[in-house]
C-alpha cells in the first residue's frame, strides 16, 4: 500500500479524469467511486463524526495504524460518497506528514471544484479540513510520547 | 386578461442566458426572486442621478430622495391597504422584522409564565425569535400541528389558548409545501381571545392581493427581494395602536428626537422603528417592485401561477416513485417532492447540470421535516414568469436523475 | 502620484448635473457619499446575470453568488487587515452593527453597576445603543471630555476607569468636525485594564488606510453607504476569540445549525451572526467599493483631501464673521461653521440655492453641540473628487448668505 | 379683520408671488415677512408650544377671541418665521370650522413645496397640521358647552 506519493496518486487521478469530456461521465464516474468507499462501522455514525456544512450527512473516522492514518466514511448522498472516495484514496494509508504536507490540488484540476455546487465545495472543504486536522491530531499525539 | 409571457420575460434580463450551456429555468423563486428591470433601472437611477442621505437634509437631493422614500412607504401602504404611513416600517428583511417585533414585543408584554403560539410549518426566521425570547422570558412556544397534506389543524388550534397566551405568530404561506393558511379565521379567534397576531406574509404579499385592515392582523411582516424587489429590505406593517405603545428596538440616528448623556427620548412612528440610515435605495427599489406587481396585475398573476400550479401537479405526478409534499386545496405554485431512494442533493445537482434552478434540502423548516419524516425535498417554486415548456424540462431531468441513480 | 481628477469624477455619474440651474457641488460625503460606476454597474450585473439567494442552493447561480459574496468576505477583510474572514460580519450598517454589539455583548457581559466608556465627541448611533444597554443591565456611561479644539482629554480619559469599567467605544473619526482620535493609543490604555474596546470607524475607513490588528481593536464597525458603497450594508469586525464567546442577536435562517422546537443551536462564525437573507448584492457592491478606493489608492486619496482640507481652512477662515469648529491637528477634510447671527438652516437653503449641497444642523450629535453651546452648524465635508474650484463656489455662496441676512 | 375668507387670502398670497421669477426676491420677501409674524410672548416658548419635525425651533399658540382662533408664533431661522408669517395671515381670526375644512392649496401653487427642502417641508407640514389641531381643539371645547 502507498507505494506511489500522494502527489502521484493526484495525478493519476486527473488523468482518469481527462478522459471525461462531459460532466454526465464525470459523474457517473463518482457514482461508480462511492461504491469504493471503505465504509465506516454504523455504530460510529455518530454526531462526533458528522462532518459540518455538507448539505448531504458525511460521517468520517481516522485509525492510525502503524505509523498511518486510515480513513473510514460514509454519506447518504451519491456523489458525495464518490467524492470522498476519492479523498480516502489520496489521503488514506499515509503518514501524519504527508497529509499535512500536501496541497490538494487534483480538486481544482479535475473540476471539482468548478463543476459542483457550492454548498458542495462548502462541504468539500469541509471534508479536507476534518482530514488535515484528523492528521495534526495524530501528529501531535505521537509527538508526546 | 392573460398576460404577455413574452413581454413578461423580456422585462426579466437574468432569464435571456444559459446555464451549463443549457436555457436557464430559475425554479428556486421562494428563495428569491428575480429582478425586472423597472426596478433595477430605478436604483441605477437612485445612485446616477439623486442619491443623498434623507431625512435631515437641507439640500435639493436629500429632499429628493427623502420625498422618493416616503412615496414608497405610501406606495407599500397602498399595496398592504394599511390604514397609515406610519404603520409601514422598512427593515432589512423578514428575518430583521420579526426579530424586531420579538425583541419589542417582548420587552413589553412578555413575562415569565407566558406562551406564544406558532405552528409546525413555519420558516426558521419565525421559530427561533421567538424560542429565544422564551428563553430569555421564561416563557413557552405551543406548535399548531399539521394534518398529512401540510394543513394546520384548526381544532388543535382553538385548544393551545390559555390565559397565559400573549401572542400568535404565523406564517400566511408556507415556503417548504406552499400551504396558504387560513389567516383571517385565525386572526379571528386569537381576537376573541384578545391575543394579537403576527403574521408572516413573506410567501404571500406576491401570490395574492394581501389587505392586512381585512385580514384585522396586528403585524405583517414581510421581505422585498422575494416581492421582485431588491436584497437589504423588509416591512413591518403594524397596528399604530400596538406600535405606539412598544419600546423601540436598534437605537441611533433619525429615530431619535432629544440625546443628552442622561436621557433620550425618541422620535414619533414610523421613525422610532428606523434606527440609523435605512437602506433608501433599496426601498425605492421596492416600490418599484409594487408597481410592476401591479401593472402586471395581482389577479392575472394568481391565474397564471394557478395554471402552472396545476399542470406542474398534474406533470410530476405522472412521474414514478415521485412523492409530491403539500396537498393543501390552497397552495401557491410550489413543487416540494422526493424521488424513492435518491437523496435529494444528489438529484439537485443532476437537475442543475440541465440548467434548472431547483432548490433541496429542508428550507429552514427543521421542524416540519422532522415531522414528515424526510431529510429534506427538492423544490421548484414558480411564479408567473415561468413557463410550462420549463415545467417539462424539468420532467425530462428528473427522469435523467432516474436513470442515474437507480 | 497625483489623482487624475478628471477620471475620477467621470467616474462617478451623478456629479455631471445641474441642481437649480447651477453646477452641483456635493459636499454633504459625511451623510453619505456618492458611488462610482463601478460599483453601481457591479449591482446592476447581479441583478441581471447572476441573482440568487446564497448559502444553500444547489444550483449553478446560487453557487456563483455564494462564492461572490464569500470573496467579498475576503475583500473587506484584506481592506482592513483583518486576521480571519470569519472575523468579517456583514450587517445593514454601522447602526445595526453597534445594535448587535451593544445586545450581544452586554447579555454576556453585562450587569448591574458595570460601566461603559464613550465619549462627548460621539454620533447618536455610538451613544444610544449603550444608553438602552445601561437602563435594561443597570448599567452607567462614562463620558470622555473634550478640549476646545475639539480632541479628546486623555488624561481624563485614563481617570474614567474604574473596576467596574467593561468595554470602551469611541468613533475613530467624528462626524460633526473631523477629529481624528488616537484609538491606537487609547485602545492600549483599554487593554493595560483589560477592557475590550468598539471602534466606530464610519468616518474613517474611507480617509486612511485602517489596520485592525495593528490597532488591536475588538470591535470595528463601519458602513458601506459612507465608504461609495450601496445603502443597507455594513461591517462588524470583532476578534475572534470575543465574536466566539458571544450569542447571537437576531436569529433566523442561515445562522442556525439545528432547529428543533425544544432546542437550536447556532452555526459557526460568521453565520451566527448573520441572520436570515443578507443584503448579497449590497454586499457584493461594497466589495467593488473597496476595489475602487484600492485601485484609487488610498494614500493618494488621503494627499488630496488633506490639500482641499488645507485650502478650505483658509479659505473660510478668510470669510468674516464665520467660525470654524474643530480644529484638531489630526482631522479628515470637514469643514463645520456658523455664520455670525444666521442660523445654519437659513444659510443651508440658500447655499443650496446656488446648487451646493451641504448639512446643517447637529450630526446626529447633539450631545457635542450642546457641549460647544450652538444650535449646529453648516457642515461641508469634502472628499477625493471635490476640487478647489468647488470651495471658491460655496466661498461665494456664503458671501451671499450674508448680504441677505445681514 | 377677516372680512376676506381664507381662500381669498391665499389667492391675494398667491399673486403677490406672482411678480418673483426667481427664488432670491421669493426668499427676499419672506425674510419680509418674517418681520411681520405676530410673536409668541417669550413666556410661552416652552417644550409645549415647540413643533416637532422642524430644523429650526418654531414656536406656535393658539388663543380663542370671541369665537376665532388666533395664532402667535417664532422661530429661530428667519425664512422658517416667514412661512409661519404667510400661514398666520391666512389662518389666524378665523373661525375653528373655517380653519378645519379649508385646503392650503397656496402652498403649492406659490411653490413652496418645491422650492423648499424636505426638512422644512416636514416641519411645514408639522405646522399646518399643529394649527388645525389648535382648531380641532377649540371646536370639541366649545361643542362640550
Ligand atoms: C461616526 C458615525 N457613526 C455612526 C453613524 C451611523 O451610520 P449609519 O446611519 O450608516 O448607520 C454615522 C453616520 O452618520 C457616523 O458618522
Ligand atoms: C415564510 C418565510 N419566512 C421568513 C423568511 C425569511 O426571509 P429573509 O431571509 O428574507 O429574512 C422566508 C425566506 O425564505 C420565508 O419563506
Amino acid at each position: 500500500m502507498a507505494e506511489k506519493t500522494m502527489q502521484e496518486v493526484q495525478e493519476e487521478i486527473v488523468e482518469e479524469f481527462t478522459v471525461f469530456d462531459d460532466w454526465l461521465d464525470k459523474y457517473n464516474y463518482l457514482i461508480e467511486l462511492s461504491k469504493s468507499l471503505p465504509v465506516i462501522e454504523e455504530k460510529y455514525k455518530t454526531p462526533e463524526h458528522l462532518i459540518e456544512g455538507c448539505q448531504s450527512k458525511v460521517w468520517l473516522k481516522a485509525d492510525m495504524e502503524d505509523g498511518r492514518i486510515v480513513f473510514t466514511a460514509d454519506s447518504d448522498a451519491i456523489i458525495t460518497k464518490g467524492i470522498i472516495a476519492l479523498l480516502v484514496r489520496v489521503m488514506s494509508g499515509r503518514s501524519p506528514e504527508e497529509i499535512i504536507n500536501t496541497d490538494l490540488d487534483f480538486i481544482n484540476t479535475i473540476g471539482l471544484n468548478e463543476n459542483l455546487s457550492p454548498a458542495r465545495s462548502n462541504g468539500l472543504v469541509s471534508m479536507i479540513k476534518q482530514m488535515k486536522l484528523y492528521a495534526l491530531a495524530f501528529q501531535a499525539k505521537s509527538k508526546q510520547k | 386578461m392573460a398576460l404577455d409571457i413574452v413581454k413578461i420575460r423580456n422585462d426579466f434580463p437574468i432569464l435571456k442566458q444559459t446555464v451549463h450551456n443549457k436555457p436557464f429555468v430559475y425554479f428556486d423563486n421562494a428563495a428569491t426572486t428575480q429582478k425586472p428591470v423597472q426596478v433595477i433601472d430605478r436604483m441605477d437611477k437612485v445612485y446616477r442621478e439623486t442619491n443623498s442621505n434623507i431625512h435631515r437634509g437641507v439640500h435639493y437631493l436629500s429632499d429628493l430622495t427623502t420625498r422618493h422614500f416616503e412615496e414608497a412607504r405610501e406606495t407599500i401602504r397602498k399595496f398592504i391597504n394599511a390604514r397609515y404611513d406610519h404603520e409601514i416600517i422598512f427593515t432589512s428583511g423578514t428575518t430583521g422584522g420579526i426579530n424586531l417585533v420579538a425583541f419589542s414585543f417582548g420587552e413589553k408584554y412578555i413575562s415569565r409564565g407566558d406562551e406564544i403560539i406558532i405552528s409546525a410549518i413555519e420558516h426558521h426566521a419565525n421559530i427561533v425569535p421567538w424560542q429565544m425570547l422564551c428563553e430569555r422570558k421564561g416563557a413557552s412556544l405551543k406548535v399548531i400541528p399539521l394534518n398529512s397534506d401540510g394543513e394546520l389543524l384548526l381544532e388543535e388550534y382553538d385548544r393551545l389558548f390559555s390565559s397565559n397566551t400573549r401572542l400568535v405568530a404565523i406564517t400566511h404561506v408556507a415556503n417548504s409545501i406552499g400551504t396558504i393558511n387560513p389567516v383571517r379565521e385565525m386572526i379571528q379567534t386569537a381576537h376573541q381571545k384578545n391575543v394579537p397576531v403576527l403574521i408572516d406574509g413573506t410567501q404571500a404579499v406576491q401570490h395574492g392581493k394581501v389587505d392586512v385592515q381585512d385580514l384585522d392582523a396586528d403585524f405583517y411582516v414581510f421581505s422585498g427581494h422575494k416581492m421582485y424587489g431588491p436584497t437589504g429590505t423588509g416591512v413591518i406593517y403594524g397596528k399604530e395602536s400596538i406600535l405606539e405603545e412598544l419600546p423601540p428596538y436598534q437605537t441611533g440616528g433619525e429615530m431619535v428626537d432629544q440625546v443628552t448623556f442622561e436621557k433620550t427620548t425618541f422620535n414619533r412612528l414610523p421613525f422610532k422603528f428606523e434606527a440609523g440610515t435605512p437602506n433608501y435605495t433599496g426601498v425605492i427599489g421596492l416600490a418599484a417592485a409594487v408597481r410592476y406587481i401591479e401593472e402586471t396585475g395581482l389577479d392575472e398573476i394568481v391565474a397564471r401561477e394557478k395554471e402552472l400550479l396545476e399542470y406542474g401537479s398534474r406533470r410530476l405526478s405522472e412521474i414514478d416513485g415521485l412523492h409530491l409534499f403539500g396537498q393543501a386545496e390552497n397552495k401557491i405554485s410550489i413543487l416540494s417532492f422526493i424521488l424513492d431512494d435518491i437523496h435529494p442533493f444528489d438529484a439537485g445537482m443532476i437537475i442543475d447540470k440541465y440548467g434548472i434552478a431547483v432548490r433541496t434540502g429542508n428550507h429552514c423548516a427543521q421542524p416540519f421535516m422532522e415531522l414528515l419524516g424526510i431529510r429534506g425535498t427538492i423544490r421548484a417554486s414558480m411564479v408567473f414568469y415561468n413557463t410550462r415548456e420549463e415545467i417539462d424540462r424539468l420532467c425530462e431531468a428528473i427522469e435523467k436523475v432516474k436513470e442515474m441513480f437507480n
